[in-house]
């Protein structure tokens, strides 16, 4: 049991995807303009992260790995990761539009994110079992959630900020980014 | 190499791809929504400044706008000819091509001509300002130089000289933003070819115009004698009637009020346009928003 | 009568400087009519009344000139005899533009023939009384005007049970109520009952400040002998004990729903100068002619309590106090905290100008609006809770849906979060500012 | 009256009154309840002390003036934040710090936590703050290199600096516990009126404690800070402390160790009370103080770092805006806060 809660503190502290490992950025500063829509993300992207790692695990150790086909491992993630996120979007669509309208292009760029790619191989490359790699998954989609609600929280204040021309805008939020993830780094080896 | 090796692998990933394929392929068709085509295709063509001109909020909104609700098609000022062909192609209707219009501010009374009445301590913003004791200017019409039409301009457009605006015709694209934003209503969409325009807005007996600002038009109706039809009178005020081209323009120099100017595309409408391009760099009133004037 | 502490007190307010020792124990002194009078059409909240007379009638004093335009509007009366010299427009203290009546005096000062009070009040018809307000022409005389004859017809299923009067004058340097207190507290309690009568209502409080101690003695001694559901309720001196919602929840315990009117909970909140000035036109048949304005400010020779006709200009008004004896940075209508500043003296007193102010240019600055520091004492302090430094944020850029999420509308504008905040910020302003854009947003959506 | 000019009325929005606060006052007296515990780092750091205070303010106040004309708008320094910030930066340094370090957490603290933004008041977190945590990630060495502070005898010869180094109390019973052994640390009656009074190694403005809660009650007087921060965040470790003391006797120290060593009080009373960067309501101001607590403890129990000040007021004023929106009062006359 203890081994699952550091899986979780790790991922969503420690190893933070966005702050700590800087995967993800793409959605991270794309999404998060307004809460609203940043939770909807967050949905999202639990969703894809959690269910991505559990049919990678099972494609990677029922298929590829009997098969001899590990060195196929990118390719066959990307599609189904891929497919994963086509189904998502297709569903918010029929079920909730505006969300759909709001997330706009980043909601096909989670296909891309090198997020759901990362916990994919992650979880091979530790060797997790079938429950850890979903759990950690899991984890590690609740760090990209804190990491994208906190920002979306700063991104509000920034926003009304007044920073100097060529600060305006993306600079300036990854400034706050960089700033955000120099105070994670407390946590760095919390759990090792 | 065996060839078994290369059979497995592509069975095994192509299995993988069919069944992802499969149920992208049933998703798609049991959880479809309609949607029209044409909309994002008007989407296309409009320019994305998201300007607000056409009365809808953005371009997204008036795209949908022409093609379901059937809006006029002659509302993106910025697109031009250009693109108001393009969306008449594609609505199918006829295009029918107007004048480049662009604003013109209707008052040249600057911090030397026309003198304000009491200091204002608040939020540097014109709407703000006239909402308190009236606006600080004496003249009760006039431009009141707080920006609040610099910071809607899409395009830059809009400079401030001496504390008035003044509308650089070349950069403007016909949003019509700054005609909203100005609480004193002095801003006037005019055709980019006329050039002569009376700019002062006061509707006041001549005495009190004359208190108030040293251009003022003080309803003298000299501009009616020379020049005829191409000025009419509204009170104790001459308006511009764009229809009719001014054929006298010694009005010009004539009018007692000095508050008739030509000015080309290039300049600005400033009654001394001594200086076609401003000697200081264009003010940035969206820094100075909560500064008091003091 | 015995006055008791209300029971209540809304959390956050301010507390100001009062200096109302400048013009508190100075009686209430009548000024002369001045050369011109120049009467405004637009006294009072709601439609500017109608004209009816023109260049060159004479009039008689209580003769009415404007009548009411429309339900919310009040009639405007000649406040004295004499001829109708101008009916223009021209600025108003609000410093908008509005119709106004300039009478020159003939200095007879005849009232107009033909006023009869209904003496015997207490076995009145009801809407004989409430008629007589509204040919009165009677409106708030705190300061916002709203027509008292409206207030005094709720509609039928809005039962009103409690009547309160507002004597609190948090407003600091005003000091015109307080005089009324002390030298009409008779008049007052009667004009209460009037009131009260009208309304059905069961229970009276007499709202006072504790920082009026003669008020509340004087009350008390007029209002010896009265019934157990009249009250006296003393506030603790507070900034803005006199704002309506905040005094109903002192003294009943009751929250007015956001958007919602005191008849929502059963109230009526009159000014005791209103109630003074149905006294008048009930119990004597006199239209609304004059009222009491407090002259007051470091630079004002004498500050005074001044019992003048409406439409004195101000200037007038200040020589009547001996003029200035030191520089005027600001003139005020009104006491500091909600006052409208003017570019001079050239507005008339209406039937809500309770007080004219002069500040010294060392009491008041012209101010260099800072960044937010969220230092959070404007929360602390508004008396309406919300967050000011927020959504002065949000208006500053211009985002009007998420200021109008954030409750704009139920902003008071009394003044408490610009008056605490340390960077000087112009909160009142981004507020008035934001309220009528989300106004004018709401009305575009009716039409829609 | 005719004479008057009236163009000079002023003519504004009602209020007419001011309180007569400003935020040059407030940084005043921010500056004037940190002079205690500076005068008290001068007793026990002596030159290094004078001379990391000095390069810090200048540095700060150099910096902004810097930064303000390349961003082309008016210098503002007037408002005396720098100050403030040059001080808490100072206070933060551990004594042998090379004034060099100490200009690289200036620009840090100034330059990109503060002036990017914008300047006052539109700074995320707080600059002294972000100055300290990357000064300590880049020069791990130097930040953690503590010196006992000085007695009469060094005074008398002034030697500044003793060849050798001590950690700090938190350094040192963090170490001990992670390899297993008793705590290092006496703890008693004696030790406890020397950690009072700052008679201990740290950062150079930290070490007293007794100077900084006469600070901090300044501050509470002159209304420039409220208590529930300062009360919250103490009061949490103290809980934090004692539920882990109760659990487990042997491997962590008393309820008033954590309370008085470390960067705890100066965190509380001046840091984690910085306007710009914490709630805005009571209710909001509560919730910060605790999670600055309870991040404070998880960071000196489990964490890497002996201390964790700094990175709970920093993660805490990351979640401020989402604090100040979760803890809106309920308007007047409704039933919740949302409309």
């Amino acid at each position: 049991m203890i081994s699952y809660v550091l899986i979780v503190i790790g991922a969503v502290l420690v190893n933070n995807f966005v702050l700590t490992r800087f995967l993800g950025i793409c959605p991270f500063l794309g999404v998060s303009k307004k809460l609203g829509t940043a939770l909807g993300m967050c949905g999202a992207v639990i969703f894809v992260m959690t269910a991505a790692s559990a049919v990678t695990w099972a494609l990677q150790h029922k298929i590829l790995n009997p098969l001899g086909l590990g060195y196929m491992q990118t390719i066959a993630f990307i599609l189904v990761i891929a497919s994963f996120v086509q189904l998502v979007d297709i569903a918010m669509k029929k079920s909730a539009p505006k969300l759909h309208g709001a997330l706009g292009i980043f909601l096909p760029l989670i296909t891309t994110n090198c997020a759901v790619m990362g916990v994919a191989v992650l979880n091979v490359q530790l060797k997790y079992s079938f429950i850890k790699a979903v759990v950690f998954g899991f984890a590690a989609s609740l760090g990209f959630a804190l990491a994208l609600i906190i920002f979306t929280g700063l991104r509000e204040k920034i926003d009304r900020a007044n920073p100097p021309r060529a600060f305006q805008g993306v600079a300036i939020a990854l400034v706050t980014a960089g700033l955000l993830s120099l105070a994670f780094m407390g946590f760095a080896t919390l759990v090792k | 190499m065996d060839i078994n090796n290369i059979l497995i692998t592509s069975g095994a990933i192509g299995g993988v791809g069919l069944t992802c394929g499969t149920a992208l392929a049933l998703a798609a068709k049991f959880l479809a929504v309609k949607e029209d085509p044409r909309v994002e295709a008007m989407d296309e063509i409009l320019p994305g400044a998201n300007c607000g001109g056409c009365g809808f909020a953005g371009c997204a909104d008036y795209a949908k706008a022409v093609v379901l609700d059937g809006a006029a098609i002659n509302l993106c000022a910025p697109g031009g000819n250009e693109v108001l062909e393009l969306i008449a192609e594609a609505m199918g209707q006829e295009a029918s091509a107007e004048e480049k219009r662009v604003a013109v501010v209707m008052c040249a009374g600057d911090s030397e001509k026309a003198p304000r009445k009491h200091l204002y301590n608040g939020v540097a913003d014109c709407t703000a300002a006239a909402a308190v004791a009236g606006g600080d200017k004496l003249c009760k019409y006039g431009c009141l130089g707080y920006g609040s039409c610099a910071r809607v301009c899409p395009s830059g457009a809009i400079e401030f000289k001496n504390g008035v605006a003044i509308v650089h015709p070349d950069l403007c694209i016909s949003c019509s933003a700054c005609v909203r934003a100005c609480p004193r209503n002095l801003i006037k969409m005019v055709p980019v070819s006329k050039t002569i325009h009376v700019v002062c807005s006061s509707k006041d007996k001549g005495p009190i115009v004359k208190k108030a600002c040293q251009v003022g038009c003080i309803g003298c109706r000299m501009c009616l004698k020379l020049a005829g039809d191409a000025f009419e009178m509204e009170g104790f005020l001459a308006l511009r009637n764009y229809d009719i081209p001014v054929e006298n323009e010694l009005i010009v120099e004539k009018c007692p009020g000095k508050c008739i100017v030509k000015c080309g595309a290039s300049e600005a409408p400033s009654p001394e346009a001594t200086e076609p391009t401003p000697s200081e760099p264009s003010t940035e009133p969206a820094e100075a928003t909560t500064e008091g004037q003091t | 009568m015995k006055a008791t502490k209300a029971k209540f007190k809304f959390d956050g307010g301010i507390h100001p400087a009062y200096h109302k020792e400048l013009a508190r124990d100075r009686a209430i002194e009548t000024m002369p009519i001045p050369a011109l009078l120049r009467v405004s059409m637009s006294q009072h909240l709601g439609a500017p009344a109608k004209p009816l007379v023109k260049k060159g009638d004479t009039v008689k004093r209580g003769q009415c000139i404007g009548e009411a335009a429309g339900f919310i509007s009040a009639a405007v009366h000649a406040p004295t005899s004499g001829t109708i010299k101008e009916v223009g427009t021209a600025p108003t203290a609000m410093g908008t533009s509005a119709a106004f009546i300039a009478i020159e005096p003939d200095g007879e000062d005849a009232w107009i023939e033909g006023l009869e009070g209904i003496a015997d009040w207490q076995n009145a018809d009801t809407k004989a009384l409430i008629a007589k307000v509204a040919a009165a022409g009677i409106a708030g005389m705190g300061g916002a005007g709203f027509p008292t004859n409206v207030k005094l017809s709720p509609p039928p299923d809005k039962p009103i049970d409690t009547l309160i009067l507002n004597g609190a004058e948090c407003e600091p340097y005003l000091t015109a109520d307080h005089r009324l207190m002390v030298e009409h507290a008779e008049q007052i309690w009667t004009g209460c009952q009037i009131v009260r009568k009208v309304l059905g209502a069961k229970h009276v409080h007499i709202a006072i400040e504790d920082n009026k101690p003669e008020a509340i003695a004087a009350m008390e001694q007029a209002m010896e002998g009265a019934d157990d559901d009249a009250s006296i309720s003393i506030l603790k001196t507070e900034y803005p004990q006199g704002a309506e919602k905040q005094q109903i929840y002192a003294t009943t315990g009751r929250e007015v729903p956001s958007g919602g009117l005191p008849m929502d909970v059963g109230c009526v909140v009159e000014n005791v100068g209103t109630t003074l000035a149905v006294w008048d036109a009930v119990v004597n048949g006199k239209p609304l002619t004059e009222r009491v304005t407090t002259v007051t400010g470091m630079p004002v020779s004498e500050p005074k309590n001044v019992l003048g006709r409406i439409g004195i200009p101000y200037s007038d008004l200040l020589d009547f106090c001996g003029g200035l004896k030191a520089d005027v940075a600001k003139i005020i209508s009104g006491g500091p905290m909600m006052g409208l500043a003017q570019p001079g003296l050239d507005a008339t007193t209406t039937k809500t100008t309770s007080g004219l102010l002069f500040l010294a240019p060392q009491e008041t600055q012209t101010f260099r609006s800072m960044p937010c520091i969220a230092c959070g004492r404007c929360v602390g302090a508004c008396p309406m809770y919300l967050v000011p430094a927020e959504l002065s944020q949000m208006l500053e850029a211009e985002d009007y849906e998420a200021a109008e999420e954030l409750n704009v509308l139920d902003c008071i504008e009394c003044g408490c979060c610009a008056f605490a905040c340390p960077a000087h910020r112009p909160l009142v302003q981004h507020m008035k500012q934001g309220k009528s854009k989300v106004m004018l947003k709401r009305r575009q959506a009716q039409k829609k | 009256m005719a004479e008057q000019d009236t163009t000079k009325y002023i003519v504004s929005t009602n209020p007419h009154a001011h309180s007569g606060d400003s935020v040059q006052r407030i940084m005043l007296d921010v500056i004037i309840a940190l002079i205690p515990a500076t005068l008290l780092s001068f007793h026990f750091f002596g030159w290094h002390a004078v001379r990391l205070v000095t390069a810090c303010v200048v540095g700060c106040v150099g910096i902004e003036v810097i930064c303000r004309k390349l961003m082309g708008r008016d210098l503002g320094i007037t408002d005396l934040s720098a100050v403030v910030t040059g001080l808490l930066l100072a206070f933060n340094l551990p004594p042998s710090l090379p004034c060099g370090m100490a200009l690289v957490g200036c620009v840090f603290a100034i330059a990109i936590a503060k002036q990017l933004f914008g300047g006052i008041g539109y700074n995320p977190f707080n600059p002294a703050l972000i100055g300290r945590v990357a000064l300590l990630i880049s020069f791990p060495v130097a930040m953690t290199k503590w010196h006992a502070p000085l007695n009469t005898a060094r005074w008398a010869a002034l030697n500044w600096v003793d060849g050798t180094t001590t950690a700090t109390p938190l350094g040192a019973v963090k170490t001990a516990i992670s390899m297993g052994q008793p705590s290092p640390v006496a703890w008693g009656n004696t030790s406890m009126l020397n950690y009072m009074l700052g008679n201990m190694s740290g950062c150079i403005g930290e070490v007293s404690a007794l100077a900084l809660i006469v600070g901090g009650l300044y501050l509470l007087y002159r209304r420039c800070i409220s208590w529930h921060i300062p009360v919250a965040y103490i009061g949490t470790v103290a809980a934090f402390a004692a539920i882990l003391r109760i659990l487990q006797p042997d491997a962590n120290m008393p309820v008033l160790f954590h309370l008085l060593s470390g960067g705890l009080m100066l965190g509380a009373i001046f840091m984690a009370t910085d306007m710009v960067t914490s709630p805005l309501t009571k209710k909001g101001m509560l919730v910060f103080g605790i999670g600055c607590g309870l991040l404070t403890m998880v960071i000196r129990r489990w964490g890497g770092y002996p201390e964790g000040v700094s990175f709970a007021i920093i993660l805490m004023n990351a979640i401020t805006p989402l604090i100040n929106r979760a803890t809106r009062p309920r308007v007047f006359g409704r039933k919740s806060v949302r409309a």
